[in-house]
């Protein structure tokens, strides 16, 4: 009896307490700097082209096997514009297989690549898987449009 | 004791006034329900420190409309190998015995679709038919979860119907009337509740057991037979049995500020007005509503054994005490406040029967082991 | 690193009944050059030999007065390999025995006071291969805090273990798993039937080594583009 | 007159409860058979979640097996990711760094707390309380994974200890951060325990039900919590202790009845202790220091041998047994999960109970079906 009314008594206080949800697609939650999300491309400003210089690293490190990488010869090298003789010329991640683990950022030895820590890494949904592998595009034009500090390193 | 005779106070006995009376009850009875469904995920949201459904209209008001809708336009199911007889008039035999029992109550002086002058006696009888309705519906389902549910649902229904009756035949032996219009005028003074405190926890406890909401949603129970009898139903008839019991929310409510706070009576008096009696009786049913749901929200799940024995075990027999010391009272004559300190003693004494019976047992306290297990010499 | 090599190194002269193979010579010549100052001839850092890294884990025999001698007294007639593993120094001894011995010994470990190992770990399987499957238990006394690790080979052709569910319940349903990862039969189980796996999946051992992983079917790529839509409505 | 003839079969109905049912925590499935309300015989059906984990993670090298260990025991991931670091540590005899053991036991220890208060949030529920314990335990939860999501950038699959010590620093107001959720948790503790403890209905629902005695629950395996509830004092973090548990000070609850509520009592006295251990541990916490071995190798490789690391994860003892043939993958990789441990205890304890208690007992397992399953 006396522990029944100490329940009521407990979810009647909890009443006068501010309520902790949010309503959650309009409003958003603040995620930290380090948040994980999708792994992006960044692109290097200074020389208008991404880090990225297709080594491999991430591709092999990846426990998933979710990457696929195709290096090319960097037309901008041949031209004097840019110290990287290889440039990235196809990247493919699925994010329907990707578990978010950071091991790509951790291998990757030119910084180019990042975890996503926007909302839109977040928010991804789409009606088919197809839509999930991301190309070098989808990589690159969150970076590119300054839309993400890419958070993570290691 | 003197008996107040019982004035019917009736609206002009045409049938066609009566069906009017019917069709716009079930009407706002809707509306009612959809409010209350609405209510109630504010407050238990509040309890819960969440915030409740917010998106549909301002602070959520149109999510009832949402939930209808949705659940109208929702596929009717029926399992392949269903009783089809039992599982379609399941909703009805559940649906109609609680629309009957609105058109009893009194709402106000003069607010009464059918006087009659057993109303009290027709709105138990009433309320007591719809186990029939989940024992088709949990038969007719085929499905073991179903069945399992019907059947508690029959065994819980007709335990806790007895210290219902009994209760209220405790209230008939005072007020000398089965008529609701006559015992909320008996309690112009004094709302029952002051002279029947144990008829009206025997009352408050059993009715929550008949609404089957918690600690007594055994039937239903999520967890366990995970929605009992609703199992198989969808749609509209599963919107049918949820306004069932919401509609079987309000007539307990109801019941319980007419027969015990007085209703419209207490404490204005009769020539207040028809506006201020609605808002009273509104207001005093809102308070068992807002007491079903804090508890739905504060307490777990009795078990099978444990909600039969306390029907049969503690409430029968102290709802018969209730009738044995009104009885005393009356056949002696003694004052009034006899009456309360009587049954005020038995209240007291179920209180302390409760709490002796339901405590928690002293258990030996958890041993704190701080040390002994290194000194296992672990190597 | 090299610390640790050398503890190693320490008791290998002392192994008995170590396995065949198992001294281990590049480690303590890896484990000096590593310790003394960079010698000018080698300016690569010294790597360990890959090729010579052993492939069987150093065995020593366990030092006197350890589980496997009680275990022995307790089991007399039961022939016992018993060894320790450089990872496991300290904690646990291991105890080799033969498929038929192993209810009498897991009984006599269990109900012996002086071993009073009650409590049944973990039972795993293990392939190796051309040397049989493997069955691990790793005991433990919640009283004593005595540990033991027993070990049981059988063969591929004949891959059947005495069960010991009824001596210890917790290897019921250890056993089941074991057996729909590794196909060993446990004799004597009351209900021998997959656990983990479909109840159909009687003649396929996913943990066995001949099982390769399947090759993952890339949804990237030019897989992509040739297969895109495909089989979408 | 005897109507023999004519009177009914009473049968016993087997009830299949799961895949999907709401209280069995998964996909889970048991099969029970009931004379009325009573357990006559209970058949549990797992593997829905299996993906062959361990064969998985033999085809990983050891920095992304740590991802596997995550996601199969997805409510104590950090202890999951220990017991998996710390036995190939052992193998490969790396000393870890003094502030990551740190960091490691109060990231553990916090887990701990946030996989106890999903237990008493879903037992809650189990028992039939209308979600309110659920939405009391997941506000602390949700709290604490705000700093696991700080520190780690991700609140579910923290992927965060590596092979001798920690992937990267910790946040620079870690510290406040942790001793600001050890508030509110404290709180969320006191919530829960004025909701349920004393609550008559929930203790007569809970008291006596699903009790073993220390001998079976030795004999069935069971670990953790629920060894404990049963008069054992058994507790890794005490008698094998791993990581720095060896320099703290925290009490070991022990129950004596062994049923659900000691179960439930144990779990939240737990808490507390948790509480207590990351408080020392703050404070002890070097500032400044390494968070990975100075002589860490560049490519993880062990030596062969083989290796039995357990932990004391919230739900019983996460056992790792690897076996490596040399090179940069296991050979072997068993994963002891104390849900599978536990669970295999499940029909000795149910048979003879109501169903609703069965429902109740397999809630006070606190199982995780994906650790399950493997």
């Amino acid at each position: 009896m006396l522990g029944i009314l100490k329940s009521m008594g407990m979810t009647a206080r909890a009443c006068f307490r501010k309520p902790v949800t949010i309503e959650y697609p309009t409003v958003h939650r603040e995620i930290p700097n380090r948040d994980r999300a999708f792994p992006i491309l960044i692109w290097d400003e200074e020389h208008d082209e991404p880090f990225c210089t297709g080594c491999h690293a991430c591709e092999r490190a990846c426990p998933v096997e979710c990457m696929t990488v195709v290096m090319q010869d960097n037309p901008k090298f041949a031209a004097g514009e840019s110290k990287r003789r290889k440039i990235i010329d196809e990247f493919w991640i699925d994010y329907g297989r990707c578990m978010r683990c950071n091991i790509c950022v951790e291998v990757c030895n030119f910084e180019a690549i990042g975890m996503n820590n926007t909302w839109a890494g977040h928010e991804l949904s789409r009606y088919d898987r197809g839509d999930l592998v991301m190309d070098l595009d989808m990589l690159l034009s969150q970076s590119k449009k300054k839309m993400v500090d890419p958070g993570l390193r290691a | 004791m003197t008996v107040l005779g019982a004035p019917l106070v009736n609206l002009n006995q045409h049938w066609l006034t009566t069906l009017l009376g019917i069709v716009a009850l079930t009407l706002v009875m809707t509306l009612a329900v959809m409010f209350a469904t609405y209510y109630e995920r504010k407050v238990i949201a509040r309890i819960q420190q969440r915030l409740g459904p917010m998106r549909t209209g301002a602070y959520g008001i149109m999510q009832p409309m949402a939930d209808t809708l949705k659940l109208v336009a929702k596929e009717d199911l029926r399992p392949a190998t269903a009783d089809p007889v039992a599982f379609e008039l399941a909703v009805f035999a559940i649906f109609i015995p609680a629309f009957l029992a609105l058109i009893a109550i009194p709402y106000t002086q003069d607010w009464i679709v059918s006087p009659l002058p057993l109303s009290l006696l027709y709105l138990l009888a009433v309320s007591g038919l719809s186990f029939i309705g989940f024992l088709m519906a949990g038969w007719g389902s085929d499905s073991k979860y179903a069945l399992l549910g019907g059947m508690r649902a029959a065994a819980q229904l007709i335990s806790y119907e007895i210290p219902l009756i009994l209760a209220a035949i405790g209230i008939v032996m005072i007020t000398r009337s089965v008529d609701l219009s006559a015992i909320v005028i008996f309690q112009h003074k004094v709302p029952l509740i002051v002279w029947q405190p144990l008829g009206f926890l025997i009352f408050l406890t059993a009715s929550i057991a008949e609404l089957e909401r918690q600690p007594f949603d055994i039937p239903t129970g999520e967890s366990e037979v995970a929605g009992g009898v609703f199992i198989e139903y969808s749609g509209i008839r599963w919107s049918m049995f949820q306004l069932t019991s919401y509609v079987n929310m309000y007539v307990f409510s109801l019941l319980g500020a007419l027969v015990f706070l007085g209703g419209w009576e207490w404490p204005f008096g009769r020539d207040v007005g028809w506006g201020y009696q609605l808002l009273l009786t509104l207001a005093k049913m809102s308070i068992f509503i807002v007491f079903y749901l804090w508890v739905r929200a504060s307490l777990p799940r009795l078990r099978v054994d444990q909600l039969m024995s306390y029907a049969w075990k503690v409430l029968i027999p102290f709802a018969l005490v209730q009738i044995f010391l009104n009885g005393l009272v009356l056949v002696y004559d003694l004052p009034d406040v006899a009456l309360l300190i009587t049954s005020g003693a038995g209240a007291a004494a179920l209180v302390y029967f409760i709490y002796r019976s339901v405590r928690v047992k002293p258990r030996r306290p958890l041993e704190m082991v701080a040390n002994s297990v290194a000194a296992r010499s672990v190597v | 690193m090299a610390e640790g090599e050398e503890q190693q190194a320490a008791p290998a002269p002392g192994a008995a009944d170590g396995a065949p193979g198992s001294p281990p010579p590049p480690e303590p010549s890896a484990a000096a050059s590593g310790t003394t100052p960079a010698k000018p001839a080698a300016a690569k850092p010294p790597r360990p030999a890959r090729e010579a890294e052993p492939k069987e884990a150093p065995r020593v025999a366990p030092p006197p007065g350890s589980i496997n001698e009680t275990l022995a007294a307790a089991v007399p007639g039961v022939a016992m390999r018993a060894y320790m593993v450089p990872a496991m120094a300290g904690e646990s001894v291991a105890v080799e025995v033969a498929p038929a011995d192993v209810p009498a010994v897991m009984t006599a470990a269990r109900d012996d006071p002086r071993l009073a190992l009650t409590y049944l770990r973990c039972l795993s399987g293990v392939d190796w291969q051309d040397e049989g499957l493997e069955v691990v238990y790793h005991l433990a006394s919640l009283d004593t805090g005595n540990q033991l690790t027993l070990k049981t080979r059988v063969s591929y052709d004949d891959p059947v273990v005495p069960s010991i569910a009824s001596i210890f319940p917790a290897a019921d349903w250890h056993e089941r798993e074991a057996r729909d990862m590794f196909g060993i039969v446990f004799e004597g189980h009351p209900n021998l039937v997959p656990i983990l796996l479909p109840d159909d999946m009687t003649d396929h051992f996913p943990l066995r080594k001949d099982n390769p992983l399947q090759e993952i079917d890339e949804w990237q790529g030019e897989n992509l583009r040739e297969g895109a839509g495909e089989g979408d409505e | 007159m005897v109507v023999e003839q004519d009177a009914p079969e009473i049968v016993d109905i087997p009830i299949n409860m799961g895949p999907q049912h709401p209280s069995t925590h998964g996909v889970f499935r048991m099969v029970l058979v009931v004379s009325g309300e009573q357990v006559l015989d209970v058949t549990p059906h797992i593997g829905y979640m299996h993906r062959g984990g361990e064969k998985l993670m033999e085809t990983m090298d050891f920095r992304q097996g740590i991802g596997y260990a995550d996601r199969t025991e997805y409510l104590a991931q950090f202890s999951a990711e220990l017991a998996y670091c710390l036995a190939v540590e052992r193998l490969m005899e790396i000393e870890v760094p003094e502030r990551a053991q740190y960091i490691r036991v109060i990231l553990t220890e916090l887990n701990r707390l946030s996989s106890h208060f999903m237990f008493m949030g879903a037992f809650g529920i189990d028992s039939g309380l209308f979600g309110t314990s659920f939405t009391y335990a997941f506000r602390e939860r949700e709290y604490i994974q705000d700093v696991f999501e700080e520190v780690s950038g991700d609140r579910l699959m923290y992927a965060y200890f590596r092979v001798g010590g920690l992937a990267w620093e910790v946040t620079d107001n870690f510290v406040e951060r942790v001793h600001e959720v050890l508030k509110s948790s404290a709180q969320g503790i006191r919530d829960l325990d004025d909701l349920l403890t004393r609550n008559e209905i929930f203790a007569a629902r809970c008291q006596n039900i699903g009790a073993f005695t220390a001998q079976q629950a030795i004999a069935n395996g069971l670990s953790g919590p629920l060894l404990r509830a049963s008069g054992v004092p058994w507790d890794l973090r005490k008698d094998e202790p791993y990581s720095v548990y060896d320099r703290f000070r925290f009490e070991v609850p022990v129950g004596h009845y062994g049923d659900v509520y000691d179960r439930y009592l144990v779990r939240l006295e737990e808490m507390r202790q948790s509480i207590k251990i990351i408080e020392q541990a703050l404070e002890q916490l070097p500032p400044e220091g390494p968070i990975v071995p100075e002589k860490m190798p560049r490519r993880l490789r062990t030596p062969p041998g083989e290796v039995y690391a357990k932990v004391e994860a919230p739900r019983g003892e996460w056992g790792v047994y690897l076996v490596s043939k040399g090179g940069d993958k296991p050979y072997r990789l068993k994963m002891r999960s104390p849900s599978f441990c536990n669970l295999s205890a499940l029909r000795e304890m149910t048979i003879g109970q109501y169903l609703a208690d069965a429902v109740m007992i397999l809630g006070s397992m606190d199982i995780v079906l994906c650790c399950v399953d493997r």
